[in-house]
């Protein structure tokens, strides 16, 4: 790569740019789907439930069938918003996000810029971006959308001066921005990366990180529970794949600034394992990042406490402020003792991975249900006396029946001629089979009752008559009332 | 015993003047005797110009005293005095007669009016002034009292300011002449401008011009201005309009004034500079034509007016005329010789209709008739008068009329027929008035009676004088042109003259007679078929509207546009300043108005004009 | 007899004069708007302030409305917001209202249990019981020993079942995604019991006047004997996994904080009345049906916050399975399952109160009979909707994120809510 | 002047800054123009962006990316925070109540931009010494930074936290 | 490439701040303007450094301490902005005219 970036800018190797681009996005675009089928499966497992399986084997086509459904989905605009920064927003959010790959080396030759002032060429980008959120959030003229576009921006704003911060140790200790020079620095074993003298700036910058992405703990501005989600609650369809898109090429983007800054790049861990291709080493870290990255945010539950003022304050000096609060809250009350509690929940989310998953595949195996489950009705004509007892019984009056008088003419008494129950209102409150006194009507055990129009929910006699798989064995209809039907 | 009396010449006007002085000083108190004041001055006065007369009847040399000095600026001495010459002393004859009359007839007409000390306070001034001006050395000296013979004839006409008419004519009076003293004035002043030594003596200006130091084209302005001069006091063409409308004053003064005297000035101005005219042919042509022009044109106005001293001032107007067709055409004999006959039959007339007029209290003749029966010697007076002015036989009108005609008739034959048909005219008129007035029956039932002694006495010296007058100056007996000096002009019978004259005016009688007299032909033969032709005679061809709407009525607008620009311009240019003294103050005020982004203006503003001063200098000096 | 007479002169004087003079603003019948307009309307049509006042900057007006993911229902609240913190809240009900009281007044007694089911959803015995120990009362009726003892396990097994769902709902909404998933997994066996015992899964139509429809089935009993020690094993998981959480901790200490004596002002009951120290509960202190054979503790908070609350809800979980030990310990092993009920149930005129202890708090059920079939009038003392009245006095001063977490501890079904 | 235009263009570099300065103009004139505040605040995001782009390409590559992180990055959102915490009731700018000021304005600005053209045009700047060798670029400016200008490094230290107190202290609303 | 390009686009973007600053009545969009007036100055500052007399990093040292400078100025300008807003409860500049509270 560094031959290209040598020669003089001309026609010619600007279309191999702009092929290395392309594949640089298609790399990207992969990781991300893979990434948020990674992490959905991870959390499955976490409670005890298998993630997505449905889609292409094991589920892995699930976030491709996601992203499809986005690209087909209609996006709308709401109506009042403002249409040019509506659309504007989530393109300002995407570019700084990708650009800000270019400078990342993957390995010893094979980075897309080799930047003096690689850090800042990042950082400066991922400001940027910002400026994309907010504007997304009071583009789209809602009040929800207002509130999570400010909290986000503030959060980000705030945490951007920690992450700079952490790195500058680094910076001061290989003398250069050039990411590609420091992760030369960190050659020789992994005792030579730079997490270890830097440890609390690793720690910092990997909150500080998680942070940044509005990933839990600190995924205040899509708090679900308040706020709904956040700035991009009006988008829909294409433009809100970009955000999310936005979002996790930023996951992609700090955790390969963690390995790089941090875990050494390409470098390998033991001085023996220097043959393995730096290529490979990276990713792996990157995905290593990512599962730490996961559990600690997503069984962590609840939120740091939520900064007193939220996003009011005017400039950095807000980020300035709760830095210190952030800080005092984390070693203020008996520093690491503090994080038993936390530990402790990490512990029994480890357990759960390990449990016995509960999922079952209800569609392809049926589910059986205990024998008295009150479930679709089963009426049998010839026991029916026409007593009229079920209908005047039913608490919603979903029973129409009438009878015709016996044809043979020798019985006296009604035979039942049409009997309808409409499903629409019946509650399957099961008072019809009580008070039945021939148990001619009775319940079954299955309960599949969509349709598509309203009218095949009025079935009539003959379909109740059909519907006698499972029939309730036990039906304590006709129990005198009042005389209790003694059974063990 | 020369000079003994003409050495005090002065004293004559200096009479006139300290009756004034004493009636303006005690006139309230003086009541009755004012009249007997300025009668004995004017007699004293009268008394001292006959011995003049006579002491000057023997010889013929000028007595001039000029030694009081006015002023002197620089090298050019100014000095007043008098001077007595064979014409001056006519003249003060003439003047002092007249004025004498008026006098005693106005002791008798303004009887009873609580004012008449005033009256004759302002008869004094003016008889002062006409004497001053006759007697007077030089051009300059004659100029005041032309100036204030003008201011006289408008105190005189004045005179009953309670009446509108009697204002504006007053006024009409002293602008007409006016307008003629101006040209007098601009002669004067190219006069002391071109002659020699800027002398303005009248020996000098003889001297001068009989010489020929002056060049023709100068001399002929110098001339053309005097007569315009002369017009405007005479009422000559286009300056006559005043003299009409002049009668509204008390009919003495119309007598005295519009008569004898002042409009006679004119006449004896030309003469006094004849000099100056003769200089010039062409002036002589323009004044010859200018008088006969305004004979005939008064004339045929006179014809068909009907207020009785209008048909007289109309009469004086033509007769002027003549005057000046005489001087135009060198008969100067001829024009004073006919100025001294008609000053006494005119007063006769204009003293007759007063009396007339007092009787019957009111000046249209349409309303008089038949008072020849009551009253007696108004009525033969006023014929004598009407007669002498027709010239007949042996009046004193028709000797100078025929010396008038004669030289016309040497001269220039074209004048010598509008004369004649002007003579012809006049005579109409007067007979018509007579007949209207005295003959036929009363028309008014007014009990018209003789006026008293004060009115008749007057009227019978003037009717005698108006008979004797003429024999100074016929064709047998040439007295008066030797006298005078004016030896240029040979006199010879000229039968044919007489004839003719004599047939216009037998005429002029006969017509108004039958007209008038014996209504066998109808009067208004002339209005009848020709009315447009009567109302323009009668309107005096819209002489006075064309005035009106040309001077008036383009000075008005003149002065308009003058008070336009004043309120536009000159104001508009004060409202301009406070009002630009206003606009910057508020300017200011909109500039402080606390907006930051004003100041910023203002100073983004300083900034590119320092800039654009520094940057200028340099650009230019490298452009 | 004497209480009838009670009620008549009541109902005349009602419809004689109004109320007079009770401090509350009466609105004629049909008034309903006005009504509204006075509470939550007025705030909304306030519209933001004039700046008059001009110091607050933007003020927000926020509806965390009906179909908001973490009101368990549709149920809203009107929140005035500056910047995050809630200067004032109305809450608004009535989206669920079914009218179940008026329906009933044309039902018998038979028909109104599966109606019962389907007020507090989330634990429909206590529903069920509730009403049939009312007509009981009225009929004076004697239930069989082993009714008794089917409806005590079966109350209990409901109450643990209800706390659960409350335990996994509520962490969600403070924002820990997998102890819903625990709590739903061991729910699962108790609704497995309750399905093999009568048939459904939520509404179970269990009781009847006089005993209970089902008996149980063979093996049923030890099922529930073997249920207990297991639920105690995963209580203690469940304190593993969140209760020491020091975050969570800070996020649910000294919140929502009342004293005794609001908490008895506000008529709350429950847990929400325990957890500030008043040990009230009406199986202690009203026995009914054979709570008094076995002895179980009350357990009472301190402080009256959500970390109290949190607590007194798992230890009642405890508690009730210390019952449900003894109960299956003394089952009886034969008897009928139904007294001695008419066949057509018409209770004398008069009237009658049951109140028993749900897992939400006290819940009443006040019939008046005339004698008919049908009931006069039903009524229900609903514990969620008296709990519900304490929200807007709680809110005020808090911010958005512990909006949620009072809610959650109030712990309240809109089903019963709205009725 | 075709020729020299496309002379101009030819070297990709110029290419580079006139692109890069055609976005600056255009960000700045729709500042100008735009209605809404927010829009207004974009577009001169855009420019910033852009004049980042050319320090670039200016050689000064760490004052490039500072500037997009400082601008474009930290003062937008500020001014976004901003125009959020103000209610903007007159969204739309009213017509320009003020045509004398505008006016006047406008050709003040015109004939300063005239004067500087002018004076820029005619200046002619040679440069005495070799350039620089853009080489590590954030090296020698660390170094300069440290060596030569530590004075005026720590008093913009010492004004940054001023300013950031003073501005918390003045934003804070009063707790009541 | 000489360096009067760069002079021309900093006295372009300068007047457009310039005409901004002074005829916006919002007083954000003010605040605004001045910013892209001190980034058409940088521009200046760093063509300077690199065509100027004497290239050096001089230039962007100075347009470091500029953007610094900026910055605090904006986030003071914000603070002051919101203060005002909450006593006058409007932005408009041309409201602000008095001293008085």
């Amino acid at each position: 790569m560094m031959h290209f970036l040598e020669q003089p800018f001309g026609w010619s190797n600007f279309f191999v740019f702009l092929l290395l681009g392309i594949v640089m996005l298609l790399i990207v675009l992969g990781f991300v789907t893979y990434a948020i089928y990674f992490e959905r499966k991870v959390i499955g497992w976490m409670q005890f439930r298998i993630g997505p399986n449905r889609t292409g084997p094991l589920g892995l086509l699930q976030s491709v069938a996601d992203v499809t459904k986005l690209l087909i989905k209609e996006d709308t605009i709401p109506r009042k918003a403002e249409r040019q920064l509506f659309i504007l927003a989530p393109v300002i959010t995407f570019i700084p996000s990708f650009a800000a790959i270019a400078v990342l080396p993957f390995a010893s030759n094979l980075f897309f810029a080799d930047l003096d002032v690689g850090i800042l060429y990042y950082v400066a980008l991922s400001g940027i971006s910002t400026i994309g959120i907010v504007l997304g959030g009071w583009a789209s003229n809602n009040k929800y959308a207002l509130l999570g576009g400010m909290r986000s921006a503030a959060q980000m704003i705030s945490y951007e001066v920690p992450l700079v911060i952490s790195v500058v140790g680094i910076v001061m200790m290989t003398g250069t921005l050039n990411l590609r020079l420091i992760v030369e620095g960190q050659a020789g074993g992994f005792w030579h990366w730079n997490f270890i003298p830097q440890i609390i700036g690793f720690v910092v910058f990997v909150i500080a990180g998680i942070s940044e992405l509005n990933r839990t703990p600190f995924d205040l501005p899509e708090a679900e529970s308040e706020l709904v989600a956040g700035y991009h609650v009006e988008y829909s369809g294409f433009r809100f794949a970009f955000f999310m898109l936005a979002e996790y090429v930023y996951v992609f983007a700090i955790a390969s600034l963690t390995t790089v800054l941090f875990l050494g790049g390409w470098q390998s861990p033991l001085p023996v394992l220097d043959f393995i291709p730096g290529i490979i080493l990276v990713p792996a870290q990157i995905f290593v990042h990512r599962l730490f990255l996961l559990l600690a945010a997503r069984d962590a539950a609840a939120h740091p406490d939520r900064p007193a003022h939220g996003s009011r304050l005017a400039g950095a000096a807000a980020a300035r402020d709760r830095q210190h609060f952030r800080q005092r809250d984390f070693n203020g009350i008996g520093g690491w003792g503090r994080m038993k509690g936390i530990m402790k929940g990490l512990g029994v989310t480890f357990k759960a991975m390990t449990a016995k998953k509960v999922t079952y595949a209800y569609p392809d195996v049926p589910l059986e249900m205990p024998d008295r489950f009150r479930g679709i009705q089963h009426f049998e004509p010839d026991k029916c006396i026409v007593c009229n007892m079920c209908a005047k019984i039913c608490p919603t009056e979903c029973i129409t029946l009438t009878g015709k008088p016996n044809p043979d003419p020798e019985k006296k008494g009604k035979v039942i001629d049409t009997y309808d129950i409409n499903f629409e209102i019946c509650i399957l409150c099961d008072l019809c089979t009580e008070v039945c006194p021939t148990e001619a009507i009775v319940m079954t055990n299955n309960f599949e009752l969509s349709t598509y129009s309203r009218d095949e929910l009025f079935k009539d006699m003959k379909w109740l008559t059909d519907n006698n798989e499972n029939v309730r064995k036990e039906n304590n209809s006709a129990a005198p009332k009042g005389g209790a039907k003694a059974n063990a | 015993m020369a000079n003994d009396f003409t050495s005090y010449a002065w004293l004559v006007p200096l009479f006139p003047l300290l009756a004034f002085l004493v009636l303006i000083a005690a006139g309230r108190q003086l009541r009755e005797a004012g009249a007997y004041i300025s009668i004995v001055a004017m007699l004293a006065s009268f008394v001292l110009a006959l011995l003049i007369f006579f002491e000057r009847l023997g010889h013929t040399t000028d007595y001039t005293w000029n030694q009081l000095k006015w002023l002197t600026i620089g090298d050019f001495q100014l000095n007043m005095g008098f001077e007595v010459t064979n014409l001056n002393a006519l003249m003060l004859v003439i003047v002092t007669l007249v004025s004498l009359l008026v006098n005693i007839y106005s002791k008798g007409y303004m009887h009873g009016d609580e004012r008449v000390n005033v009256f004759f306070s302002y008869i004094q001034l003016f008889s002062f002034a006409m004497l001053g001006l006759v007697i007077s050395v030089n051009v300059l000296e004659l100029y005041i009292f032309w100036e204030l013979v003008g201011v006289c004839s408008f105190l005189l006409v004045g005179f009953w300011y309670f009446k509108p008419e009697a204002r504006a004519a007053a006024k009409k009076a002293f602008i007409v002449t006016r307008v003629g003293d101006v040209g007098l004035f601009l002669g004067m002043l190219l006069l002391f401008w071109y002659m020699p030594g800027h002398s303005l003596d009248f020996s000098a200006i003889h001297n001068a011009f009989s010489q020929g130091k002056i060049d023709p084209s100068i001399a002929t302005w110098i001339a053309i201005l005097v007569f315009v001069g002369a017009m405007g006091k005479s009422g000559q063409f286009p300056l006559h309009t005043w003299l009409p409308d002049a009668m509204e004053g008390p009919t003495p003064i119309s007598a005295l004034i519009h008569a004898a005297t002042m409009v006679a000035a004119g006449v004896y101005l030309v003469a006094r500079t004849m000099d100056i005219f003769q200089a010039s042919p062409d002036a002589m042509l323009v004044v010859a034509y200018v008088g006969g022009f305004t004979a005939i044109f008064a004339a045929t106005i006179g014809t068909a007016q009907n207020d009785i001293k209008r048909v007289l001032a109309y009469s004086t107007v033509s007769q002027l005329g003549y005057m000046m067709m005489a001087l135009g055409l060198g008969a100067a004999t001829a024009g004073i010789f006919h100025l001294f006959t008609h000053a006494f039959f005119k007063a006769l007339l204009f003293l007759g209709a007063g009396s007339v007029i007092h009787a019957v209290h009111t000046q249209d003749i349409r309303e008089m008739g038949g008072l020849a029966g009551k009253m007696k010697i108004t009525a033969w007076t006023f014929a004598i008068g009407a007669l002498a002015l027709s010239g007949i036989v042996p009046l004193s009108g028709f000797w100078s009329k025929d010396a008038i005609l004669s030289a016309a008739f040497e001269h220039n034959q074209l004048l010598f027929w509008v004369g004649l048909i002007a003579a012809f005219f006049t005579a109409f008129y007067m007979a018509r008035l007579f007949f209207l007035v005295f003959a036929g029956k009363p028309r008014s039932d007014a009990h018209a009676h003789e006026s008293p002694a004060p009115f008749t006495f007057p009227l019978v010296v003037l009717a005698v004088l108006a008979v004797i007058a003429g024999f100074v100056f016929t064709p047998f007996n040439g007295w008066l042109g030797h006298w005078l000096g004016d030896h240029a002009e040979a006199e010879t019978a000229n039968w044919t003259v007489m004839i003719l004259s004599t047939l216009a005016g037998l005429l002029g009688i006969g017509l108004g007679y039958v007209m008038y007299g014996k209504n066998s032909v109808s009067r208004d033969i002339v209005a009848g078929n020709a009315p447009w032709l009567y109302t323009l005679v009668y309107r005096k061809y819209y002489i006075d509207e064309l005035y009106d709407v040309v001077f008036v009525r383009g000075l008005r607008l003149i002065g308009k546009a003058f008070e336009l620009f004043d309120i536009y311009i000159v104001d508009g240019i004060v409202r301009l300043c406070s009002a630009a003294v206003v606009g910057i103050g508020r300017l200011g005020l909109r500039l402080q108005n606390g907006q930051v982004q004003t100041y910023g203006l203002a100073t983004l503003l300083g900034l590119l004009i320092l800039a654009l001063a520094l940057a200028g200098r340099r650009f230019f000096h490298l452009g | 007899m004497a209480q009838l007479e009670r009620i008549e002169p009541i109902r005349e004087q009602a419809e004689a004069e109004p109320a007079a003079g009770s401090g509350q603003q009466t609105f004629a019948d049909g008034d309903i708007s006005a009504a509204y307009e006075a509470t939550a309307g007025g705030l909304l049509r306030a519209g933001p302030p004039e700046s008059g006042d001009g110091l607050r900057t933007e003020e927000l007006l926020l509806n965390v409305g009906p179909q908001h993911p973490s009101t368990h229902g549709v149920f809203r609240v009107i929140v005035k917001l500056d910047g995050e913190v809630i200067r004032e809240a109305i809450p608004v009900m009535g989206y669920l209202h079914r009218g179940t009281e008026k329906l009933a007044e044309n039902l018998n007694y038979t028909q109104i249990i599966p109606y019962t089911d389907r007020m507090d959803y989330v634990s429909a015995m206590t529903n069920n019981y509730v009403l049939v120990n009312a007509v009981e009362k009225m009929l004076q009726l004697e239930i069989p020993e082993r009714a008794q003892f089917l409806r005590l396990i079966v109350m209990e097994l409901q109450r643990i079942a209800s706390h659960m769902v409350w335990w996994g709902t509520y962490l969600l909404d403070i924002g820990a995604m997998s102890p819903f998933l625990f709590a739903f997994r061991d729910r699962e066996i108790i609704i497995n019991l309750f399905n093999e015992l009568c048939g459904a899964r939520l509404t179970y139509n269990y009781m009847r006047v006089g005993g209970v429809k089902w008996d149980a089935p063979p093996g049923w009993i030890d099922k529930v004997r073997e249920f207990i020690p297991y639920m105690r094993k995963k209580l203690d998981e469940y304190n593993n996994l969140v209760s020491g959480n020091e975050i969570f901790l800070a996020r649910i200490q000294g919140i929502g904080k009342y004293d005794a004596q609001t908490a008895i002002s506000y008529g709350l009951s429950g847990a929400n009345l325990r957890c500030t120290g008043v040990s009230w509960d009406l199986r202690k202190d009203q026995p009914y049906c054979i709570y008094d054979r076995f002895e179980f503790d009350v357990p009472v908070g301190k402080n009256g916050d959500c970390y109290d609350r949190y607590l007194l809800r798992l230890e009642e979980m405890r508690q009730s399975l210390r019952i449900l030990e003894q109960a299956v310990a003394q089952f009886p092993d034969g008897g009928d399952i139904m007294g001695k009920a008419p066949r057509v149930i018409r209770p004398p005129e008069g009237e009658a109160y049951a109140a028993i202890e749900s897992p939400r708090g006290e819940i009443g059920c006040y019939i008046i009979s005339r004698g008919k079939q049908e009931p006069f009038r039903l009524k229900f003392r609903r514990p969620s909707f008296v709990n519900l009245q304490i929200l807007p006095k709680l809110l005020v001063g808090e911010t958005m994120t512990n909006l949620i977490t009072i809610l959650g501890g109030i712990d309240i079904v809109v089903g019963e809510v709205d009725a | 002047m075709l020729d020299r235009l496309i002379g101009f263009l030819s070297s990709g570099e110029n290419l580079v800054f006139f692109v890069f300065s055609l976005v600056a103009i255009c960000g700045a004139i729709f500042m100008i123009s735009l209605t809404r505040v927010v829009h207004m605040v974009m577009a001169l995001a855009l420019t910033f962006l852009s004049l980042g782009g050319i320090y670039i390409t200016l050689g000064a590559e760490f004052v490039g990316w500072v500037q997009v992180l400082i601008y474009a990055g930290a003062i937008t959102i500020l001014m976004i925070f901003g125009i959020m915490m103000t209610r903007h009731r007159g969204e739309a700018e009213t017509e320009p109540q003020r045509p004398w000021h505008n006016g006047l304005l406008l050709v003040g600005a015109i004939v300063l931009f005239g004067i500087l053209f002018y004076v820029i045009q005619n200046a002619t700047i040679t440069p005495q010494s070799a350039p620089v060798d853009p080489k590590d670029n954030t090296l020698q400016i660390g170094q300069l930074l440290f060596n030569q200008y530590v004075i005026p490094f720590e008093i913009m230290s010492v004004l940054l936290t001023v300013a950031f107190i003073g501005a918390i202290v003045v934003a804070k609303r009063e707790e009541d | 490439m000489s360096i009067t390009p760069y002079l021309t686009l900093a006295a372009i973007l300068f007047c457009i701040g310039l005409y901004g600053a002074l005829s916006k009545k919002n007083a954000i969009i003010v605040l605004l303007s001045i910013e892209l007036m001190l980034n058409a100055v940088n521009l200046n500052l760093i063509a300077f450094a690199k065509y100027g007399p004497k290239p050096g990093l001089a230039g962007q040292i100075f347009s470091l301490f500029n953007i610094t400078v900026a910055a605090a100025e904006v986030a003071v300008g914000i603070a002051i902005l919101i203060n005002l807003y909450r006593n006058r409860g409007t932005t408009d500049v041309t409201d602000m005219d008095t001293m008085k509270r």
